[in-house]
């Protein structure tokens, strides 16, 4: 090792792990808050050594997982109650409409990316057109969204006799998570679609294979790891969505970054503590889930923007 | 066994023209290679016969079959292409098993049928690898296997030989002849090089700018151009030109350009028109006189056996000889040169094509 | 022979229709586009239409939809071109946008030249640097609002660090809550454009590096005269990805400031929110968002214009 | 239950009687006509038991649901709730107004939010069940009764006065040298101050650094003059019973603004000075910050929320046990009067939906819920949020037993002087105009001139925004109604 190469990893190493801090700090700082009782969430100069600064209670996370909801800042202890909502409800839907919904925009911005990487589907501008939908601000949406959500039952009603709910309702938000995503599912997929020789299929095609056969039995395939960071992009957009979901759903149907937002104390305010609680809880899963597909992640993102 | 007809067929893209009206019977069971430089339209004549491109207006049949609008896994057609296409994500025994069971054959006879002619192509050792281990040569047979396991009727190849070495390239012509020999299938076979075509072809097809230039069997695709192109495009060295004049007086025809003078017996008398004369370096002969013409050698490439020898013989750039390795020559050598009067050809200048063929 | 093939039968017999109507290009071209734009057609066309159509009312929420909207013409677009309300969440949304996304894609490129190749502890900062992205950013405004208190740890480690009594108010001044939005947002989306860039690093194509190097090119050379044009359209798509997303920014300085100090951090969505929700202006909400679509379509279509040129560019070169 | 008696007999009358709906329901105390009412509902709409579902604040998770069981056991209504966070709520009912579910029935916010749900159409006018349920009000100062009206129609029910209080550190105040030093700089003994100039004047004695001796005290802290909510959504209130104080309305008969007017930059004037002896983080404060920071001894005085004594006196870490002094909201001469107004900046109340399938049913837990006895109880509940505010509570031991007798004394006087924010359609959107503008007056971004000068000019806006005939209507109401006591500049 050359002196010079030597002063570049030291560089490197001080530079990421300045880098590592900046990034691990936050999280630990509400891993180390989550476990605080209200008295040190907030307190000057800052608690910093459990045990020493402050003693670790378990009672934030006792909070969530028994009831949901919120208290006084002072006591925290609640009897249970019949609560709608509680963690256990929040996370439920949020994995049901974030994964359903994740994985049909996959299935069907697939086949429109491969449709449209085999024959131009929708024009030459088609990509660039789909990415305005992603352009919306939500807020835009969101009202008329709940108008026209309001008013489809009435419609349905008449049209085909049965009354169709989409406020408040799994579907209702599910279908709004697929077509806000699907702007990214069918660019990404594009991306690696492309990549694909086309011999490939010709190959499976000559041999008498269908188009979906071969679809299914040698595209996917092929991407098969190009769709898994796909589906955990979009699947990351959605876990997070907070404003159509605030607007669109509860009480019947609560996502997790809504029943967040509850955590609401004395007049007005926030629980830092249950909130932390919740925060670490709710991140974990899709760390893990980051943590598992990291390899397939560094060929996903560059959109197919470089060729090989 | 079928065997497969074009009826003018014609594919554009656009606004290019890729294929204009290409009409061809070719026999059961004929090897035929379609021959001709990239963009000429070869591959996409038989990426319509194989079904991928449909064509804007022209009929395909194969057998007694109309299929123009049919799908390819209809047509019972083999391919093998240039990249192989070899599914990277499976192993060589289910890259074989694939078409056996897209046809919903039960595992037994397809594990059988896989063994068996994985034993042909000579890759049994290689059933449990995945295609990105393999090295080209095992590609190309395993390709060949996938391709044969369901004896189709007629096989269609798109260069499939050009990602190998020289060497192997040779082995594999030879190897593709006897698997036409003994599956007595019809082949039809793109390629660009012409060694190829002339090694393996019963009939060759040039093709040119979309349209066929020229169907004939090798030899006489070689010794009896049609035009301009494929007296050029076949030969090693390429034939050379000399463009100049032509007239006939009903007793001889005169070629005459800046540096040779020609004259041929017999022949219709003639007006002067500009050709263009076309004769193979292995029909150029130096002489110790100047009967034809006076050249200066400037070049020479022995390969071997026999010598390329490049003459400054005052027109446009030089003209080849191949002569025998032994004739001792040197750079800067004066010498005399004829051509073999029987195989000189001439082209109009204009057109390109072949005039006064006998 | 000749004689013989008259007309064919119109397909192989063995084929239903349906998968033979299935197996034409035409068909199967155009099939996949169908549930997309009917999704598409139902979700957003049509509240879109709606909101049009709203905008042009003068309703609020206090009044019956059916029964006490009058007609409002293009008033309330002349409000919101009127209000400095409007033209200041723009300006500020731009700014946070602006500020955001270029550390974001400074940090993100950075640390992404700084771990693309392979090195002892690269999996460890790779696993690190990609975390922020996947916390819900709900969960990032809760944190930083708890990190930026004025005593908060941020301002004490602060103080730590240069030895004197620090106390930014991140979340009351002015200027500090502006930056602190600003900062939030960086640190959860700098690992998606460090995602993106070491993506694109890493599919960079060696020959052309190799040859460079081979030439002679210094380090510094071959980055700025081979990798750098060649990484430009991921740059670029990063550029898009990342602006598009922070002009909607909406969480973030609502979680942390809920749009103040003053207006200090109100950006457009919250603007919209508050007209719509709070002040149940919804008329000139929808009037005034459709503006702000106005405006942010023809940002991004020039980015957009860039992307494709880029692109275009590029399939040109690997056509070659 | 006494009464069992006279209830089953009265509800065997009505059965046989079959009186008439627009009767008085029978029943001694205004608790028992609800639960009779309900129990005849039920009757006649032939269930015996019924689900009825309260968007309720989150806050009172804890609190609520023993009265809801207790109510379910009485009449077999079973009321489900829903929680959401404070400021969500509004949202979700004009959500509400628009989506028309009818998933609710009641809905839990404050005050403030009653005349945009009303004009929404979301929330039902109660008068028709209240002429059969004969509610009882007499004990409800005249402005914060006020309140449960909205054009003369009655829609609202509360148990909760959260009136402003102002809380002084006593053991500071009590120290015998900075008494005599205080009197000697200002003229009068410490204690509560009479006026808005003489807390300032409070403020700006009781502060010193940690460490530094005061009077003859060591300081643990560094100790700040005062707190009053300085935040964004949260210093308007405030600024309000300020206002108000100076004897002036908010409008004119026209709908003019009159707090550009001297009495509204003088406020503005007062709370910017006052700012001065403040934490300098108190513009970004909420109450979880602001109740800390005083009960762990950091600051002498706060202007908040009643139950600011409450928390005070069990926080954890507290050290102000014991030492808070509760005080009358101070007020502004006024022609030589003084004139003390405590604005009620929030205030738990209870709607009706308008898309309830059961609205009755609804009313009566209503008018149980918030009715003499069992609101009293509710005020008493260590676990709930509803402050003191009838008159007579101070005689009630549990809730004495709950905030002690000096803060229950002067929570009243603060009852009897309670005055509304702006109690009108669009209120939200004044409030945020003039929220705006003291936000840039108190960060010194503009004079007190100007942000009044602004606040008067968006309010004219937003009052042809809304329409000014509607609002003049809608305004007359409420000074005729006597809300502000008086109608200065009307």
């Amino acid at each position: 090792m050359t002196p010079r190469r030597h002063l570049f990893t030291v560089f490197r190493h001080t530079v990421l792990l300045l880098w590592t801090l900046v990034v691990l700090f936050p999280i630990g700082w509400m891993v180390m808050t989550s476990f605080k009782d209200s008295g040190d969430w907030v307190s000057w100069p800052a608690r910093w050594v459990p045990f020493v600064d402050f003693e670790p209670t378990l009672l934030n996370y006792r909070q969530i997982f028994y009831f949901g909801g919120s208290t006084d800042t002072g006591a925290l202890r609640r009897e249970q109650t019949e609560q709608a909502y509680n963690i256990w409800k929040a996370a439920f839907d949020s994995v049901v409409i974030v994964t359903v919904s994740s994985v049909v925009s996959l299935l069907l911005g697939s086949t429109l990316a491969y449709a449209i990487s085999r024959f131009r589907t929708g024009g030459k501008n088609y990509p660039y057109t789909i990415l305005t939908i992603r352009m919306l601000p939500p807020i835009v949406v969101a009202i008329p969204m709940l108008i026209y959500f309001a008013s489809l039952p009435e419609a349905f009603t008449w049209l085909v006799g049965r009354r169709v709910e989409f406020f408040d309702t799994y579907y209702g938000l599910t279908l709004l998570y697929i077509v806000t995503t699907l702007p990214y599912v069918i660019w990404m997929m594009l991306a690696f679609i492309d990549e694909v020789p086309r011999e490939l299929e010709h190959a499976a095609r000559l041999m008498g294979a269908s188009r979906l056969t071969t679809i299914r039995k040698v595209v996917f395939p092929l991407v098969a790891s190009g769709m898994a960071v796909t589906l955990l992009f979009v699947f990351i957009l959605n876990w997070s969505e907070f404003l159509l979901a605030l607007t669109l759903s509860q009480p019947k149907v609560l996502t997790l970054p809504v029943l967040l937002n509850k955590f609401q104390s004395a007049v007005e305010g926030r629980l830092y503590g249950p909130q932390a609680a919740i925060g670490t809880v709710v991140t974990i899963p899709v760390v893990v889930l980051g943590f598992l597909i990291q390899k397939h992640l560094v060929k996903g993102f560059s959109f197919g923007m470089i060729r090989r | 066994m079928s065997g497969v007809r074009l009826d003018a067929i014609v594919k554009t893209f656009g606004k290019t023209e890729a294929v204009r009206g290409v009409s061809l019977d070719i026999a059961d069971g004929e090897f035929v290679v379609f021959v001709g430089p990239s963009g000429c339209g070869k591959t996409t004549t038989l990426n319509i016969i194989a079904g991928l491109e449909s064509p804007t207006s022209g009929q395909v049949y194969i057998g007694a079959d109309r299929v123009t609008d049919w799908e390819p896994r209809d047509r019972n057609l083999g391919m093998v292409f240039q990249s192989l296409a070899l599914f990277p994500h499976v192993t060589v025994f289910d890259n074989i098993a694939f078409p056996l069971r897209i046809k919903r054959m039960r595992a037994a006879a397809v594990a059988e049928r896989v063994r068996a002619v994985a034993a042909t192509v000579k890759v049994s050792h290689l059933l449990d690898k995945k295609p990105g281990t393999l090295s080209g040569g095992e590609a190309q047979r395993v390709a060949l296997a996938r391709t044969i396991v369901v004896q189709p009727a007629v096989f269609l190849m798109d260069e499939p030989l050009s990602s190998l070495d020289a060497k192997l390239r040779v082995e594999m012509r030879t190897e593709l002849k006897r698997l036409h020999a003994s599956l007595g299938a019809t082949f039809i076979y793109v390629t660009h090089d012409q060694a190829e075509a002339m090694t393996m072809a019963d009939r060759i097809v040039v093709m040119h700018l979309g349209q066929v230039q020229q169907v004939g069997a090798p030899l006489a695709v070689y010794g009896d151009p049609a035009n301009r192109f494929v007296a050029g495009f076949f030969g090693v060295p390429a034939m050379n030109f000399i463009d100049g004049e032509l007239r006939g007086d009903g007793d001889a025809l005169v070629f005459e350009s800046p540096a040779v003078r020609l004259e041929l017996k017999g022949g219709e008398p003639l007006a002067a028109r500009p050709v263009t004369l076309g004769v193979r370096p292995e029909h150029v002969r130096l002489t110790r006189d100047a009967s034809g013409g006076r050249a200066t050698v400037s070049l020479l490439e022995p390969l071997g056996d026999e010598t390329l020898v490049f003459l400054e013989y005052g027109g446009a750039g030089s003209l080849v000889a191949k002569v025998d390795a032994e004739e001792a020559l040197a750079v800067g050598d004066r010498r005399g040169f004829t051509f073999r009067r029987d195989r000189i050809v001439f082209f109009d200048t204009e057109t390109g094509e072949r005039i006064l063929r006998s | 022979m000749t004689e013989s093939r008259g007309p064919a039968p119109a397909g192989p017999p063995s084929r239903t229709r349906l998968s033979r109507w299935l197996e034409r290009e035409r068909v199967f071209r155009i099939l996949p586009l169908i549930p997309v734009q009917a999704l598409v057609l139902a979700l957003l066309f049509v509240p879109m239409v709606l909101t049009v159509y709203i905008s042009l009312l003068r309703w609020r929420l206090t009044r019956g939809f059916w029964t006490d909207a009058p007609w409002g013409g293009v008033s309330n677009f002349v409000d919101a071109l009127t209000d400095e309300g409007f033209f200041d969440a723009v300006g500020r949304t731009f700014l946070f946008a602006g500020g955001s996304v270029v550390l974001e894609l400074g940090i993100g490129f950075g640390l992404a030249l700084l771990t693309y190749r392979s090195f002892r502890g690269r999996r460890f900062y790779f696993t690190v640097f990609l975390v922020p992205m996947m916390i819900i950013p709900v969960v990032v405004g809760y944190d930083f609002s708890m990190l930026l208190i004025d005593t908060g740890p941020l301002n004490s480690v602060l103080s730590a660090l240069t030895g004197r009594d620090i106390r930014i108010r991140w979340l009351s001044e002015y200027r500090a809550a502006q930056a602190a939005v600003i900062l939030a947002d960086a640190w959860q989306w700098t690992s998606l454009t460090f995602l993106i860039f070491v993506s694109g690093l890493a599919a960079l194509p060696r020959d052309p590096i190799r040859a460079a190097e081979v030439m002679g090119a210094t380090r510094w050379q071959v980055f700025r005269h081979v990798e750098l044009p060649l990484l430009k359209p991921v740059i670029v798509i990063a550029l898009v990805i990342r602006t598009m997303e922070a002009l909607k920014i909406f969480d973030m300085p609502m979680l942390l400031t809920q749009g103040g100090p003053g207006n200090a951090t109100e950006t457009i969505s919250i603007y919209l929110w508050r007209n719509a929700w709070i002040f149940n202006k919804i008329s000139y909400a929808a009037a005034a968002s459709l503006i702000l679509l106005v405006i942010f379509a023809a940002l991004i279509y020039l980015s957009i214009w860039l992307l494709r040129r880029e692109r275009s560019r590029l399939e040109a070169e690997t056509a070659r | 239950m006494r009464n069992r008696g006279i209830v089953w007999a009265v509800l065997l009358a009505l059965l046989t009687v079959g009186v008439a709906s627009a009767q008085q329901v029978p029943g001694n105390t205004v608790e028992e006509r609800a639960v009779n009412g309900a129990r005849a509902y039920l009757k006649k709409i032939g269930v015996d038991r019924l689900e009825q579902t309260m968007m309720m604040v989150s806050l009172f998770a804890k609190a609520q649901p023993k009265y809801l069981e207790e109510w379910e056991k009485l009449t077999g209504i079973r009321i489900k709730t829903i929680e959401y966070g404070y400021t969500e709520i509004p949202a979700k009912i004009m959500a509400d107004a628009v989506a028309k579910t009818g998933q609710y029935d009641i809905y839990n916010h404050q005050m403030y939010m009653l005349p945009d749900a009303v004009e929404a159409g979301a929330v039902l006018a109660l008068d028709d069940f209240a002429a059969r349920g004969k509610p009882h009000f007499d004990d409800i100062a005249k402005t914060l009764r006020s309140e449960m009206y909205y054009k003369g129609k009655l829609y609202t029910f509360f148990t909760d006065g959260d009136q402003t209080v102002l809380a002084l550190r006593k053991d500071l105040v009590e120290l015998p040298e900075a008494r005599k030093a205080f009197k000697a700089k200002f003229g009068w003994e410490p204690g509560c101050p009479d006026t808005w100039k003489q807390w300032e004047e409070l403020a700006s004695f009781f502060q010193g650094k940690k460490g530094d001796k005061f009077h003859g005290v060591t300081l643990d802290n560094d100790l700040y003059g005062a707190q009053e909510y300085r935040a964004r959504e949260f210093g308007y209130r405030w600024w309000q019973g300020r206002y108000l104080s100076r004897g002036k309305l908010f409008f004119d008969r026209n709908m003019k603004p009159l707090i550009d007017g001297p009495e509204g930059i003088e406020t503005t004037k007062d709370q910017v000075a006052l700012t001065k002896h403040m934490p300098k983080d108190i513009f970004g404060w909420g109450t979880p910050q602001n109740y800390p920071f005083f009960a762990q001894g950091n600051s002498f005085s706060i202007a908040t929320f009643p139950s600011l004594v409450g928390y005070s006196q069990n926080a954890p870490r507290t050290v102000v046990k014991g030492k808070v002094l509760s005080c009358v909201v101070p007020g502004s001469m006024v022609g030589g009067k003084l004139l003390r107004r405590a604005v009620q900046p929030a205030g738990t109340n209870y709607m009706v939906s308008s898309f309830s399938k059961h609205p009755e049913a609804a009313y009566w837990f209503l008018q149980w819920f918030t009715g003499p006895a069992v609101g009293n109880r509710t005020v008493a509940d260590r676990d709930g949020f509803w402050e003191p505010f009838r008159v007579g509570q101070d005689k009630d031991a549990n809730i004495v037993a709950r905030f002690g007798e000096q803060f229950m004394s002067v929570t009243l006087e603060n009852a009897k002087i309670a005055v509304p924010m702006i109690p009108l359609q669009g209120n939200r959107e004044y409030f945020d105009a003039l929220d705006v503008a003291l936000q840039e007056a108190y960060h010194g971004r503009i004079s007190a001139e100007e942000a009044m000068k602004r606040t008067a000019r968006q309010w004219e806006r937003i009052t042809d925004d809304i329409g000014r005939k509607r609002q003049i209507e809608a305004w007359k109401h409420v000074v005729e109604s006597g809300a502000y006591f008086d109608a200065a500049g009307y």
